[in-house]
C-alpha cells in the first residue's frame, strides 16, 4: 500500500521519459516519442472522459425527470454513449451548399483545440500536472476566451438565419461573462499571491479557501459557478443554442462527427471549468485538512489525490448539470442585465472584501 | 513537461478533431442533392439572404467589456503582490475600483446596459 | 334591451331589415350592400354594443351564400345574429368587417378560402388554409373532389 | 389596427425568419413567419393549414350520431369537451336533455379533461422556456388523469364518450375511488410546481411585462378563454351560459388583471384548482339513474339553425348547426377558440424579442389542428 | 433605498433559484421511490390493458364456432368512416327457407378511428372491442382483417 502511494504520476512520468532518453539515441527523436505516448494518453483520458460526462448528464437528468435515463445499451445503459458515438461516425458530415465551407469545416477544429489548450495547467493530481505553467490562472482566462472566436465562426459560416442569431448572441454573452470570471479568479489570487496551480493548491494545505475564507470566497465561488456555467453555453445561459428559439442556435447546420466535436468541446469544458473552480476554491487534488489535526490530516491523505480531485469536479459538474435541468433559459436583455446589474457589482465589492481580508490576515 | 506541452496538446487538438472528421467521411455514406445543401429553416426556404448587417446590440457592451478587460488584466500583477504591500495596495485598489465602478454606473444610468 | 327593443331601434334606422325569431337567438336579415353600416352602429351605440364577433361564417343556399354574423355584447349581455344574402354566387362580394372587429381578419380569410366570398376592403384577401394554387371552394355545395376516394 | 394596411411583400435587407411547420416550440405545425430588427420582433404572420383536414365538409356527410368523433381530433387535449358540445347542439335541436347523471359525468369528465390539458399546457410552458423537468411532473400527474379517462371511457385522448341525449355507457365501478386519488395527488403537488416554475426568478422574469393584451383588443380579436381572461374580460361559458348543470355549481371565474404572459399563466395555474374544486364538489354527489334519454335509431333535426358553446381548457368553443331536415348537418361550423387566441399573435408578439415569442406562445396554448380544422 | 431593494432582489432571486433545485434534488436523490417509468416491452407479460380499453374490433365466437352477427349491417351504417364493410348470402334453413347471413364481416382496422359506434349500434352484441393494441405490421394490407372465423355460423336463438 505504501509502494503505492509513493508511485507518483511524476516519478512514473520521468521514469518513462528517462527510460526512452536511454534506449532511443536521437535526443529528438526520444522527444517526439514521449510526446506520442504523451498525446494517446491525453486522448485515452479526455474520451472517456466526455463518454462519462455524456452518461452521467442524462443519468442525472433521468433521475431528476423521474426516469431511468439510458438504461437498454450496455449494463445500466453505459454504453449508450457509444452508441452514439458509432452513430455519430456513421453519420455524413454535411455542409451546407451556401455556407463559407473553410470556416465552416474549422470552427469545430478551433473549439476542440482551444479547450484542449485550456487543459495544460490543471494540476488531475499531486504532481501530475501537464504544464505547470507560473501564469497558471491567467492562461486559462486568456485561452478559454477564444471559444467565442469558435461560436462566432460557426454561426456566421453556416449561412443560416438562427446560427448567425446564436452565435451574436453568444458573441455578447461570452464577453460579458468573462469579466466575473476573471474577478473570482483574481480573489483567490490576491489570497494565495501566486497565479501558478500548483501554489495555489499547495496554499490550500491548512483548509480549502472556500473554508478559510469565510463568506467572500464563498460569494465568489457561486459567482465563478453561475459565470464560468454562462461562459460554456449550458443551460440556462444556453442562448447561443437556445432549442426552442433557436432549433440549436450556431451548431444547427453541423451534423456527424462535426456536431460532435461541439459536444466533445462542450464536455471538455464543462470538465476544465468545474476543475478549475475545484482546484481554486476546494482545494484541487488537496485532501481534506483541518488546521492541525495531524491524525485527521493524516487519514484523509490516505485517500489518492487524484480522487480528491476527481470527486470535486464532478461534484460541481454535478450542480452545473443541475442548473440545467431545473431553470428556465433567460432572455438575451437578462442575461446581459444578470451579468452588468449584478455579478460584476458584486464582483467587483467582493473582490475589495477579500483584499481587506487578505491583507488584516482575517482569514484562517 | 515545459512549454512543449503547448505544442502538443495543440497536435493532439487538430489530430483528433481533424482525424474524428475525416474517419467519419470514410465511414459515413454521402449524397449530394440540392434540397439537402439547403439552409434549415424549419423545412421552408429561406427568404433573402442570411448574411446581413443588422443590429442585434451587442456592439455597445463589446464596448464597456474592452475597458473592463483591459483594467482586469491590470488587476493581476497587483493581485499577486498585494499582500507584500499590505495598506497601499488596497487603497490604491479602492481608488481603481471605484473609478472603474464610476464608469459602470454611468453606462448604467446613460442606459448602455439596455440590450437593444 | 330585449329583443323587442332591439328590433324597434334597429328598424327605426334600417327599416330595410327583416326579423326572424325561430331560432334561440334574434336573427336579422339584410341586404348585403347595408351590412357594413348596420353593423357599425351595432358595434360603437352606446345603447347596443355589440363589440364581440364570436362567430363568422358563410352558408351555401345553392342558389345564393349567406353571410351569418353572431354579434354578443359584452356589456349588454345581447346577443344578434345578422345575416346577409350574397345573390351573386359565381362572384359573390361583400363589405369586410375587420376595421371593426379584429377578428374578422382570420374569419374572413377562412370564408375567402373555402367559399370565395370577396370581401371587399380586407387588407390581406389571400387564401389561409389551402394552397395558393388551389382551383375551387371545398365547402361549397357544387365542389367537386376529383381525389376524393369513397370507401 | 395592426394587421392592417400592410402588405406581407419582404424588402430587401430585412431579416425574415420562418419559426415552424418543424420548430421544437410551435406546438404542432404552425408556422410563424417573423420579421425581425435585430433580435426585435416587427411582425408575425401566421401560415395555416399544414393539418386542414376539412372536418366541416366531412360532417356535412355524416349522420348526427356519427360526426362527434371528428371533433375529438379538433382540439385533441380537450377531446370530451368538444363531443360534449357537439352532443348538447344536437340535444337542443331534438330539444332533449341528458339525464341528471349524464350530465354530471360529462362535467366531471369535462373538468379531468381541462385539469389535464393545462398541466400539459403548463409543462410544455416550461419547456419552451428551457426548464425541461417540469414537463415531467406535469405528465405524472396528467397520466393518472388518462388512466381515469381509460378506464372509463376507454380511450385516453379521443374519448368520444358523449353521445346525443347522454354518455356512451355508465362510469367504471373504479371511477370515483381513482378521481378522488388523483385529486389528492393533484392537491399535493401545486406545492412543487410553485417551486419549480412559478415562484422562480427567471421563469417570472421571462413571463412578467411580456405579451401584454389589453381587454379591449381581447375583445376585438375575439380572444376567449385564458387569453381573454388573462386580460380581465370576463367570458367563461360555463358562468355566461351554463350547460350541463354548470349553474348548479360553485366555482369562481379566475380572472387576471394585467394582460401579460404572467397574468395569463397564473389564471390557468388556478383554474386548476376551480377544476379540482369543482370535481369535488361533484364526485361524491352523482345522482343515480339513466345514463343516456332515449332517442330514435336515426336522428333528425328539425329544420333551423343550432348554436352551442362550450368551455374547453383554451376558450369558448361554438358549434354552429344549419339542417334543413335531413339525416345529417346541411352546414357545420365550429367557432374554434384557437383560431381567434391565434389572429391576435401579430399583435401580442409585436415589438417583444424572439425569446419572448416563446413565452408569449406557450402562454397563448395554441393547438393548431383547431386551428386548421 | 436603493441598495436595500437591490439587496432584496438578489436575495428572494437566490431563494427562489435554490428552491427549484431542492425540488429536482429531491427527485435525483429519491430516484428508487420516485420513478415513474413503465418499461414496456419488458413488462409485457404482467401489462393488463383497462376492460373498456378500444383496442379493435373483434367478433367473439363460442366453442361451437359460433358468433352472434345476424349480418343487419348497422355496424356498417354506424361506421363513420366506412370501416366495416359486410358481405351477405342467402343460406338455406332446414325448413326450406332462406335467411339472410353474413358471407363475411370486413374490418379495416388502418381506417378505424375506435370510436365504439359499431359496438353500441350493434343490436345482437355481436362485435366488441379487444385491448390489444399492438397492431403495427409491415404491409397495411394485413390490416384488413374478416372477423368472422371460417365455417362459423350464427348462434341458435339470435335474430
Amino acid at each position: 500500500m505504501n509502494l503505492l502511494l509513493t508511485i507518483s504520476f511524476s516519478s512514473v512520468a520521468s521514469g518513462i521519459h528517462n527510460w526512452l532518453v536511454s534506449t532511443i539515441p536521437n535526443e529528438l527523436l526520444a522527444k517526439s516519442v514521449e510526446m506520442v505516448i504523451a498525446g494517446i494518453c491525453l486522448l485515452l483520458f479526455l474520451v472517456p472522459l466526455c463518454f462519462i460526462l455524456g452518461y452521467m448528464e442524462r443519468k442525472v437528468a433521468g433521475f431528476m425527470q423521474m426516469r431511468y435515463g439510458p438504461n437498454r445499451v450496455g449494463p445500466y445503459g453505459s454504453l449508450q454513449i457509444v452508441a452514439d458515438t458509432v452513430k455519430l461516425v456513421m453519420k455524413e458530415g454535411l455542409t451546407p451548399t451556401g455556407s463559407d465551407k473553410f470556416l465552416f469545416n474549422l470552427a469545430p477544429v478551433i473549439m476542440v483545440v482551444t479547450c484542449m489548450l485550456v487543459l495544460a495547467p490543471i494540476a488531475f493530481a499531486k504532481d501530475f500536472q501537464i504544464w505547470d505553467i507560473n501564469i497558471g490562472v491567467l492562461y486559462v482566462s486568456a485561452i478559454s476566451s477564444l471559444a467565442v472566436i469558435g461560436i462566432l465562426m460557426a454561426g456566421w459560416s453556416s449561412y443560416n438565419k438562427y446560427s448567425l442569431l446564436g452565435a451574436m448572441r453568444s458573441g455578447a454573452q461570452i464577453v460579458s461573462y468573462e469579466l466575473s470570471v476573471g474577478l473570482s479568479l483574481i480573489s483567490i489570487v490576491i489570497l494565495t499571491g501566486s497565479l501558478k496551480m500548483s501554489d495555489i493548491v499547495m496554499s490550500q494545505e491548512t483548509g480549502w479557501w472556500i473554508i478559510r475564507g469565510h463568506i467572500p470566497v464563498i460569494i465568489s465561488f457561486v459567482i465563478f459557478v453561475i459565470a464560468s456555467t454562462a461562459e460554456i453555453n449550458r443551460a440556462p445561459f444556453d442562448l447561443a443554442e437556445a432549442e426552442q428559439e433557436l432549433t440549436a442556435g450556431f451548431h444547427t447546420e453541423y451534423a456527424g462527427m462535426k456536431f460532435a466535436m461541439f459536444l466533445l468541446a462542450e464536455y471538455i469544458n464543462l470538465f476544465i471549468v468545474s476543475a478549475i473552480a475545484a482546484t481554486l476554491f476546494l482545494g484541487g487534488w488537496m485532501p481534506f485538512h483541518i488546521g492541525h489535526w495531524q491524525e485527521f490530516n493524516h487519514i484523509m491523505d490516505f485517500v489518492p489525490s487524484s480522487l480528491w480531485f476527481l470527486g470535486k469536479t464532478f461534484f460541481i459538474i454535478f450542480i452545473i448539470m443541475q442548473f440545467r435541468w431545473t431553470f428556465p433559459r433567460l432572455r438575451v436583455d437578462q442575461l446581459l442585465t444578470l451579468e452588468w446589474k449584478y455579478l460584476l457589482p458584486i464582483s467587483m465589492v467582493n473582490t475589495i472584501l477579500v483584499t481587506v481580508m487578505a491583507i488584516m490576515g482575517w482569514h484562517f | 513537461m515545459g512549454s512543449s506541452a503547448l505544442i502538443l496538446l495543440l497536435i493532439v487538438g487538430i489530430a483528433f478533431s481533424v482525424g474524428g472528421i475525416l474517419i467519419s467521411k470514410w465511414f459515413a455514406k454521402s449524397s449530394a442533392s440540392k434540397v439537402k445543401g439547403e439552409p434549415y429553416e424549419c423545412g421552408i426556404p429561406t427568404t433573402g439572404t442570411s448574411w446581413i448587417q443588422f443590429n442585434v446590440g451587442y456592439y455597445l457592451f463589446a464596448l464597456i467589456f474592452l475597458i473592463f478587460d483591459v483594467e482586469l488584466v491590470f488587476m493581476y500583477p497587483w493581485a499577486v503582490a498585494v499582500k507584500k504591500i499590505g495598506m497601499v495596495g488596497l487603497v490604491e485598489i479602492v481608488i481603481f475600483m471605484f473609478i472603474l465602478f464610476m464608469g459602470l454606473l454611468y453606462a448604467w444610468k446613460k442606459g448602455a446596459l439596455k440590450w437593444m | 334591451m330585449t329583443n323587442e327593443e332591439l328590433k324597434q331601434y334597429i328598424s327605426a334606422l334600417f327599416p330595410t331589415v327583416t326579423y326572424d325569431e325561430t331560432g334561440e337567438f334574434l336573427n336579422i336579415l339584410i341586404a348585403s350592400t347595408e351590412l357594413k353600416p348596420l353593423i357599425k352602429t351595432l358595434r360603437y351605440e352606446d345603447d347596443l354594443k355589440f363589440n364581440f364577433l364570436f362567430c363568422l361564417t358563410c352558408i351555401d343556399w345553392k342558389t345564393n351564400l349567406m353571410m351569418v354574423y353572431h354579434l354578443i355584447s359584452k356589456t349588454h349581455k345581447h346577443i344578434v345574429v345578422i345575416k346577409a344574402k350574397i345573390a351573386d354566387v359565381v362572384k359573390p362580394e361583400i363589405e369586410t368587417v375587420c376595421d371593426i372587429y379584429q377578428t374578422a381578419n382570420f374569419h374572413e380569410r377562412e370564408v375567402y378560402d373555402l367559399f370565395g366570398v370577396n370581401f371587399k376592403n380586407h387588407p390581406d384577401m389571400r387564401r389561409l388554409l389551402l394552397d395558393e394554387s388551389w382551383e375551387g371552394y371545398p365547402l361549397r355545395k357544387n365542389y367537386v373532389d376529383e381525389n376524393m376516394i369513397t370507401i | 389596427m395592426s394587421l392592417l394596411g400592410e402588405d406581407y411583400t419582404t424588402e430587401e435587407g430585412e431579416f425574415v425568419i420562418n419559426i415552424g411547420p418543424q420548430h421544437p416550440s410551435t406546438h404542432g405545425v404552425l408556422h410563424l413567419k417573423v420579421w425581425l430588427d435585430g433580435e426585435t420582433i416587427k411582425k408575425v404572420q401566421p401560415h395555416l393549414g399544414y393539418i386542414h383536414r376539412s372536418i366541416e365538409k366531412m360532417s356535412e356527410s355524416l349522420s348526427y350520431r356519427n360526426f362527434i368523433y371528428a371533433t375529438s381530433r379538433m382540439d385533441y387535449l380537450s377531446a370530451h369537451i368538444n363531443n360534449q358540445a357537439c352532443a348538447l347542439c344536437v340535444e337542443k335541436g331534438l330539444q332533449i336533455e341528458a339525464p341528471p347523471r349524464a350530465q354530471m359525468i360529462r362535467i366531471i369528465l369535462a373538468e379531468l379533461t381541462r385539469l389535464a390539458s393545462h398541466q400539459l399546457w403548463w409543462g410544455c410552458t416550461g419547456l419552451d422556456l428551457g426548464a425541461v423537468s417540469p414537463f415531467f411532473y406535469a405528465f405524472r400527474e396528467r397520466e393518472a388523469i388518462l388512466e381515469i379517462m381509460e378506464e372509463t371511457c376507454g380511450a385516453r385522448l379521443t374519448q368520444n364518450f358523449c353521445v346525443p341525449g347522454g354518455i356512451m355507457a355508465d362510469i367504471h365501478p373504479n371511477f370515483q375511488k381513482r378521481t378522488k386519488d388523483v385529486l389528492k395527488q393533484i392537491k399535493s403537488k401545486f406545492q412543487e410546481y410553485d417551486d419549480v416554475l412559478t415562484g422562480n426568478v427567471i421563469f417570472e422574469n421571462r413571463n412578467k411585462n411580456v405579451g401584454f393584451l389589453t381587454a379591449e383588443d381581447a375583445i376585438s380579436f375575439g380572444c376567449t378563454g385564458p387569453m381573454a381572461r388573462g386580460s380581465g374580460v370576463s367570458c367563461d361559458v360555463r358562468k355566461w351560459f351554463p350547460y350541463d348543470g354548470y349553474d348548479k355549481v360553485q366555482f369562481d371565474e379566475v380572472l387576471g388583471k394585467e394582460g401579460d404572459c404572467f397574468s395569463r399563466y397564473m389564471v390557468r395555474m388556478n383554474e386548476m384548482k376551480q377544476s379540482v374544486s369543482i370535481i369535488e364538489q361533484l364526485i361524491d354527489n352523482i345522482p343515480e339513474g339513466d345514463f343516456q334519454a332515449k332517442t330514435k335509431m336515426v336522428l333528425k333535426l328539425p329544420k333551423g339553425e343550432f348554436y352551442q358553446r362550450v368551455e374547453t381548457a383554451r376558450g369558448e368553443l361554438g358549434v354552429f348547426i344549419v339542417s334543413d331536415g335531413a339525416a345529417s348537418p346541411y352546414r357545420i361550423k365550429y367557432r374554434s377558440p384557437n383560431f381567434s387566441n391565434l389572429s391576435a399573435l401579430d399583435h401580442v408578439a409585436r415589438g417583444y424579442k424572439i425569446g419572448d415569442l416563446v413565452a408569449i406562445m406557450s402562454t397563448i396554448d395554441l393547438i393548431i389542428p383547431d386551428v386548421d380544422r | 433605498m436603493f441598495l436595500t431593494d437591490y439587496i432584496r432582489t438578489v436575495y428572494k432571486g437566490v431563494r427562489s433559484l435554490l428552491t427549484g433545485m431542492k425540488t429536482t434534488g429531491y427527485y435525483f436523490t429519491h430516484a428508487r421511490k420516485e420513478i415513474k417509468t413503465e418499461e414496456y416491452p419488458d413488462n409485457r407479460a404482467t401489462l393488463t390493458m383497462f376492460d373498456r380499453f378500444k383496442g379493435e374490433v373483434v367478433m367473439p365466437h363460442d366453442e361451437n364456432n359460433e358468433h352472434r352477427c345476424t349480418g343487419c349491417q348497422a355496424c356498417e351504417i354506424a361506421c363513420p368512416n366506412g370501416t366495416i364493410k359486410i358481405i351477405t348470402k342467402q343460406e338455406l334453413q332446414p325448413d326450406g327457407k332462406k335467411k339472410k347471413a353474413i358471407d363475411t364481416f370486413v374490418y379495416h382496422l388502418e381506417l378505424c378511428t375506435m370510436c365504439n359506434l359499431c359496438v353500441v349500434a350493434c343490436p345482437s352484441d355481436a362485435i366488441k372491442m379487444a385491448q390489444t393494441f399492438e397492431h403495427s405490421v409491415y404491409d397495411k394490407k394485413q390490416l384488413k382483417k374478416v372477423l368472422n372465423n371460417p365455417g362459423s355460423k350464427i348462434m341458435e336463438g339470435v335474430e
